[in-house]
């Protein structure tokens, strides 16, 4: 019996202990007309060795093509060691560190990532993590909804140029709560949402807004311009809640260095609250999980904060240790009160993304980062090379690019380029005509660090093939109606 | 010592990747970092080593044995964490068109049936990243449910007092109020005050079956109608399905939505705190309002062959859907453990699960009764769990559960839960799940006889336990006064 | 620098402690004319991420196919348990547990090894390893010959039944100390080794005889007279040392009760040596290794035994612990006098294989064993019914079986139908005419518990394609020709 | 605990393979076994908490600084493990055609390439399973050398006394005595001896440069030139490889054959004692007697397109070879993760290794002269390695080498080796490698001195332990005389 270690005899003491004739015996409170049959849709069990076979035939079923796709996940290079260690079973198989004295590995190693992560985005205070980015935005906005004492208005500025199902979860999560979340339209030349667009809908809905939100870089991978509309954000009382890519804040200024320019109010400088995906640090693309969320605020916010936060203190020699603190915020202790209903959160994610902060440090972080960015001016460099292609956005961009295919004909549209693509090997990248229709034809594509000179010269000459084929059909197609 | 105290400035002992930093001067220098990130500097020994030696001081399931109520702490196979890292699926883009990507796609089909089947539910979203979230997603399912219907003043979900904190948390995040329903004495929901509050105002109950105390509660199809007839949904906190799984399903026992643990249940670890998954399912009249994305199967018959396709399921297909939870579908990782785990236990596994955690549960009662212990809910049988509560030991010796929990760590077990559920006094909620031998079991119930006769004779071991482990018992006011939540270079403890 | 710490402040300090002015001086002792140049044949460093996509390209090009082949080593499932755990950096990393206290972990895990395998072997003592199957026949071929004290000959019959490249490797092994190996010739029709064939090599060597060696499965996966011929060699004061695969023996009589029929004398039943590859327990394929070699005798050979032995003792307080004992065979400490030369052995595999073991149980390996026989019964029943494949001995046969191709044409042999079934994804077994040219187009096909009914259906379907083809070639050509 | 005694009869909580037993009777029953083989009975979840917990009881390079002389005990790279164990390579049969195994014999061929390059020789074998394998098969090829030109009377093997066990052990194995040579108080041979010591009974000399003695034999190429005259052979014992790698080639220096230790040099891991590779060069003149297989590479073009292609070489193409040393070829996981290695490193990486390599171990010397060591040869350079002798320390405290080992292990280091090289009493062989971070050095240096400080104040301390690992001191003695080596059910230690 696949993990049941009991054998005949123990059951037969055991039972005597009990007091029960049989295991069925102890099932007696439970009305004998609601019992289950047997599952027949479940299939019969299997061993170890036809489990493996089948996953691994499932597995093989998966692409292995180039990857030139981005939009909310990366392929970016994992060091072997980082996963090695993350799955000991002493990391893999514990559990939420409740009883702190037999958990310091968690703990400590927790304490660490907070402290590696307020040094990456410059920020305060961060939590041990929430679910994923997208989820952490909705947190994020709820704790904005809270903090912001001086707002009674709970309306959200949420520029369009946010990732899309970021936008649409943290609608999923905060609607509820009689929260409006108010689209601001992004500038069509360059790519990112402008102060003039900002302050227009502000006024419209009236003047008071709780909060901002400003994604840097991008959806489309263009950089906003963070300080000039933080500064504005704080000067009208609006708290402002960056979502960041932290594998680029090796390299951009991190959000708790957003603005400043206008010298308000010192302390006031940066981001209130930044969140984002921690996948691109450390994280495998795992068709989307598990990744996770991570959230960091100012100090002032830190009682608002959702979710569990490691503190150092002492043991009863005075000894350093480390230990679960602020929990009166959370669900177990203050129930329908909590600032979240958050109790399980990423932990092993965070572990294998502590370990990867480590070994890379920041100067492999920012070799990566710079790595993305100069791959992707090859790549785009390259792909605008050909004929009817087009960079669409004149804003900075940075690892993601948005392409336009000029002169598509009606009838054919980026879906069919990419399976073109796709039978040549490359997945080249992000369809944009579902959230963006506006755009026409057009495509979002993604370089990391992990996209070689060869990767990218074969992008391009895929794709020129693939327009090449396409535009002698159309050809051929017109002639023949000719 | 923290992994910044191994760092000396201008140390690189490990080039991952490029090692050249390429120039991004192209980009305005006000969109730029100014000073490197203070992230420590160390080699990839030092890396290794620190990370290897800090996992030493967890306890866990690979090392100890771990009988933590309401949590599920069994076995978690090391095939499914290996099958699930295969190269195949760790390199797969989550936007990976769906025809590229069907061998992820069918085990998420097949886990989505699984669970139906096991739970007796209609359909199943696996969107939920953990329990709270599934939760999240039953409630705002409900929410919708009674929208859908005009039926807009269903405001107010019913909460047992033993539930578990996420229920009114989640409740009130869905804008819901919250009203607690007693229990008795016996463990079962106090079904008298609980026909006096239904009303049009009920949205639902939510219930944990069985309850938090680690019995069944009897009385669910009388609860059932209670609240079926007021107009209200039937939540089920599945977090304590082990109990129950192949005996009795959720669907059968009248619950219109379940959330089910895989973290707990089918056996995707905890991760010292994550991730999980939270998979919701509903009855049939549900069904619409489900989270995003589920995946669908399709069969097409070409020349006679049948061909299976497994695709995405969105908002174009759903547009009743309450939407997403998260930026792609879950966790799929942990979704994949789960999947492999019920395919190895099968048909014929689901039901020794409840089995044997029932048997080794009652077993650990019996043998707590025997040598002396009071039990917070006598003459019942016990589920996968049961409480000690050791108020007498705190009234005659002045030493508490957390006092208990302390030293069993001194002798190599993991505490049990402590303080929970809330409503029994000086608790020790313990959970052996199936997968401990006999021979674990045995050996906690003397560690905790041998605690018992040292709270007798000399309390003050409890007292000053831990003392076998890393540190002693930690200042936790403290910490929450002091607060020092991130390393800063040069500041001291 | 990948792999080293220093910082450039770090060497400033050390080499003014030292009081050198810079590394280069504290080569000064180096002959300045033999220093190295630059290493221009070995190529740049990579980073990890550029290693791991060439290691991941090169190990794509290795085949998939389905495997067939064993010939000494085999596709057995292991339990994903067995290499987490092993590669766990508290046994991967660790070095020889010369000090003791500091590593119980291995030489309690070493102690518990040597009891699962005396447990499987039935033999009284189990060394901590050799290198493999081949190279532990040698050295107990030397061991036997300072055990035997009755026999002057140094004389070792070795029936051609016993793996070729395991007689190639004890030649090359003990050739220098004037052991003469000589060849028994087996029984053409039953495909073992007979007593009679035995005697005659006997007498013709002149009686003494220092050791016989008999392997169980023999190479073609015949099952040979175990008791007889072990009876027969203590008969005779011949040391008997078996070669065994040590999965097989969850199912077959275990060197250690072979023989005792005669009633000679009781203590003397059993083999006196037990060797072989512990490869089937728990090591993977692996191109061919690591997998390690055991070695087992009767107590009376112990201090005959090369290797580490580890030892169950007591600490200063009575408490159980476990040593590295009887060192005093081993090369460090009596040098030239040494049982063997062996320091390093396979330590890492002993730990798979312990876990292994472990995890299995004498069940789990009995299931297996008998599987891998039944398998090989069904491929031999369906290969056998294609035209002109004929099974060739008529001993029993475990999972291993020769087959023979009865009318191939001349100029085509076995290695063009193996050609042929890979590319059908089939690698069909092992073309025994290098070693066996008497057998004429011979085949040893092997099956474990892991060719499933589906694999062994492939095979047949994929055989009797290629007979097909190269028959239709034939009539072809022959028409041609005629 | 031993896994033995978590096992219950009956018990089977781990499927793997098949589940049921397949009939056997086709089997004569006089060759079946009779009982099942007494191995422990377990759940897997038992069987992997006992052995995640043993791993506990070990030091490691992952876990603890171990400075063990002659070890080399660097970083094992972690990546080194996870690319070695890809499914291409572990699923790998050792018989597979050429033709589909070219991704992994192209690895091997590029290894034997890189130490080839590396070391100076003209060509290499992997076959050799260990560092004394890889010097039998040197020696042996030296044997075969000489009876190939005729000179059948070269039995003796001359080998300084400083050297490791091995060289003697295999020396006779392959059929030679052995002559030992003194080695002179500076470290250096005693070439005067050597000199008288050769003539035509000469087969060869054994050599380790660096020594074991932590010094690099100024006088090598006047060694080479009496030996070669005498007619002999020069063998290089590469256990020490790691000072000098990049710095100047063995092949430089006149000798004629050398094995690698692969898991010292080239970082594949000890693994608690194996397996390791003793890959072994050869000058030109040694290459028709290299072991079996080797990797050749052949290029051939079609339509202007080179290919290249790799395939063993066997018995056919060698006929002069020694012969195999193993079934297959050596230890490829190994291999592959010596390949792996050098590839990271690279040419540019390989001079880095002996430098710092050499940088730690004199900086360490310094140190322990600083802190008031004895150190067995003073007024050198030390090599990767250096020794410390307490015999002071022994004369006037009553303390051994042995003590300060075991004292250093309840101060979380693991000890150099200890008695070796035989010559020097007392002696402490310490070897940091180049791996070793200054702060772990420096910590290394601060345990010593304080546990000189103790030996001089409190050697009971020294004498009793260690004290806080698993077990105190072993009794030895009491294991060789009452030989316990394996479990018997029922019996007692
Ligand atoms: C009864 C109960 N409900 C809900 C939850 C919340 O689940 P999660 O932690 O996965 O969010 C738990 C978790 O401990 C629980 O025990
Ligand atoms: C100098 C020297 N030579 C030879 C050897 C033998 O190598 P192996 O243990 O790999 O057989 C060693 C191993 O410690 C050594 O240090």
């Amino acid at each position: 019996m696949p993990f049941i270690p009991h054998t005949d005899q123990e059951i037969t003491q055991m039972l005597a202990i009990i007091g029960a004739d049989s295991i069925e015996d102890l099932f007696d409170e439970i009305p004998a007309h609601l019992r289950a049959a047997v599952m027949q849709a479940i299939p019969p069990g299997m061993t170890e060795m036809e489990i493996s076979r089948l996953m691994q035939q499932r597995a093989e079923q998966n692409t292995k093509a180039v990857c030139f796709l981005g939009a909310g996940a990366y392929q970016h290079h994992i060091p072997a060691a980082v996963w090695e260690i993350t799955t000991r079973g002493e990391f893999y198989s514990a559990y939420t560190p409740y009883q702190a004295e037999a958990s310091q590995g968690t703990l400590q190693l927790t304490y660490e990532y907070q402290s590696m992560m307020t040094a990456l985005t410059a920020m305060d205070v961060s939590n041990a993590s929430m679910y994923d980015g997208a989820s952490s935005l909705a947190e994020a906005i709820l704790m904005a909804v809270r903090a912001n004492r001086k707002s009674k208005s709970r309306k959200i500025l949420l520029p369009t140029t946010v990732n899309p199902v970021y936008r649409q979860t943290a609608y999923t999560i905060v609607k509820g709560q009689q929260i409006e979340l108010v689209e601001v339209p992004y500038d069509q030349t360059t790519g990112t949402v402008t102060l003039d667009q900002i302050k227009q809908q502000q006024d419209k809905q009236g003047g008071d807004i709780t909060a901002l939100v400003l994604q840097q870089p991008n959806f489309f991978g263009c950089l906003e311009a963070v300080d000039e509309i933080t500064d504005w954000a704080h000067e009208n009382n609006i708290l402002l809640i960056a979502v960041i890519n932290p594998l680029t804040m090796a390299v951009l200024k991190p959000p708790g260095e957003w603005g400043g320019n206008a010298h308000v109010d010192n302390n006031n400088n940066g981001a209130d609250i930044a969140c984002g995906d921690g996948q691109p640090l450390g994280a495998p693309m795992s068709a989307g999980g598990p990744y996770y969320g991570l959230l960091c605020c100012k100090q002032a916010l830190v009682r608002q904060m959702p979710g569990r936060i490691v503190g150092r203190t002492k043991d009863l020699d005075g000894k350093e240790g480390f230990v679960l603190t602020l929990q009166a915020r959370e669900q177990h202790i203050r129930r329908s009160k909590a600032t979240s209903n958050i109790c399980t959160n990423q932990g092993l994610v965070v572990t294998a993304s502590t370990i990867h902060m480590a070994i890379m440090g920041a100067k492999g972080l920012e070799n990566t980062a710079a790595a993305c960015f100069a791959n992707n001016n090859k790549l785009v460099a390259q792909l605008t090379a050909i004929d009817g292609m087009e960079k669409v956005f004149s804003a900075t961009h940075f690892h993601e690019t948005v392409l336009q295919f000029d002169d598509l004909a009606e009838d054919n549209c980026v879906a069919d380029i990419l399976a073109a693509l796709m039978k040549k090997g490359i997945i080249g990248g992000y369809d944009l005509s579902l959230h963006y229709p506006e755009l026409g034809h057009a495509l979002l594509v993604c370089t990391t660090e992990m996209r070689s000179e060869e990767d990218i010269n074969a992008y391009a000459k895929a794709l020129q093939e693939v327009l090449c084929s396409l535009n002698s059909t159309q050809t051929a197609a017109l002639s023949e109606t000719a | 010592m923290l992994i910044f105290e191994h760092s000396s400035k201008g140390r690189n002992g490990a080039p991952q990747s490029p090692v050249e930093k390429a120039s991004v001067t192209d980009i305005p220098k006000n969109l730029l970092r100014k000073n490197s990130a203070a992230l420590p500097e160390v080699s990839e020994l030092q890396a290794v080593r620190h990370y290897t030696r800090l996992s030493r001081k967890n306890f866990s399931i690979d090392t100890e044995f771990y009988p933590l109520g309401s949590c599920t702490m069994k076995y978690n196979p090391r095939a499914c964490n290996t099958l699930a890292m295969l190269p195949g699926f760790l390199n797969a883009h989550p936007l990976t068109p769906d025809q590229q990507n069907q061998g992820f796609l069918a085990c998420m089909y097949d886990l989505q049936s699984m669970l139906c089947e096991a739970t007796g539910m209609a359909a199943f979203s696996l969107a939920p990243m953990a329990g709270a979230q599934g939760e999240f997603a039953g409630v705002a399912m409900i929410g919708a449910y009674h929208n859908s219907r005009g039926d807009f003043d269903r405001k107010e979900m019913l909460i047992p007092d033993a539930a578990h904190g996420t229920n009114p948390a989640t409740a009130v995040m869905c804008g819901f109020t919250v009203r607690e329903i007693p229990t008795l004495d016996n463990g079962d929901v106090d079904i008298e005050t609980l026909k006096q509050a239904v009303g049009p105002q009920t949205a639902g109950l939510m219930l944990t079956n069985p309850s938090t105390l680690g019995v069944f509660e009897r009385n669910i199809e009388a609860i059932a109608k209670v609240i079926h007839e007021a107009g209200g949904l039937l939540y089920y906190d599945g977090a304590n399905l082990n109990a129950i799984l192949g005996k009795i399903r959720p669907g059968d026992m009248g619950f219109d939505v379940i959330h089910s643990n895989l973290h707990k249940t089918f056996s995707t670890p905890h991760g010292g705190g994550g991730p999980g998954s939270g998979a919701v399912g509903v009855a049939e009249r549900l069904i619409p309002f489900l989270p995003l994305p589920t995946v669908a199967k399709e069969v097409t018959r070409e020349e006679g062959l049948e061909n299976e396709s497994y695709h995405y399921l969105t908002a174009k297909d759903c547009p009743q859907s309450i939407g997403r939870l998260s930026a792609f579908m879950g966790n799929p990782g942990v979704l994949l453990r789960a999947f492999i785990y019920m395919r190895f236990l099968g048909r014929e596994g689901m039901v020794r699960v409840a089995e044997f955690a029932t048997l080794n549960a009652n077993y650990m009662m019996a043998e707590a009764k025997r040598r002396g212990f009071t039990l917070a809910i006598d003459q019942r049988r016990a589920s996968h769990e049961f409480i000690i509560t050791l108020k007498n030991e705190a009234r005659d010796f002045h030493v508490s559960a957390m006092d208990f929990a302390k030293r069993l760590l001194d002798l190599g077990y993991h505490a049990p839960t402590t303080y929970f559920p809330l409503l029994v006094p000086e608790c020790l909620l313990i959970e052996p799940t199936e997968s401990e031998a006999k021979e674990a079991l045995d050996g906690f119930m003397d560690a905790l006889e041998q605690i018992k006769h040292e709270a007798e004779t000399n309390p003050e071991l409890l007292h000053a336990a831990p003392q076998t482990l890393p540190v002693k018992r930690l200042d936790e006011v403290r910490a929450a006064k002091q607060l020092d939540l991130a390393f800063k270079p040069g500041a001291s403890v």
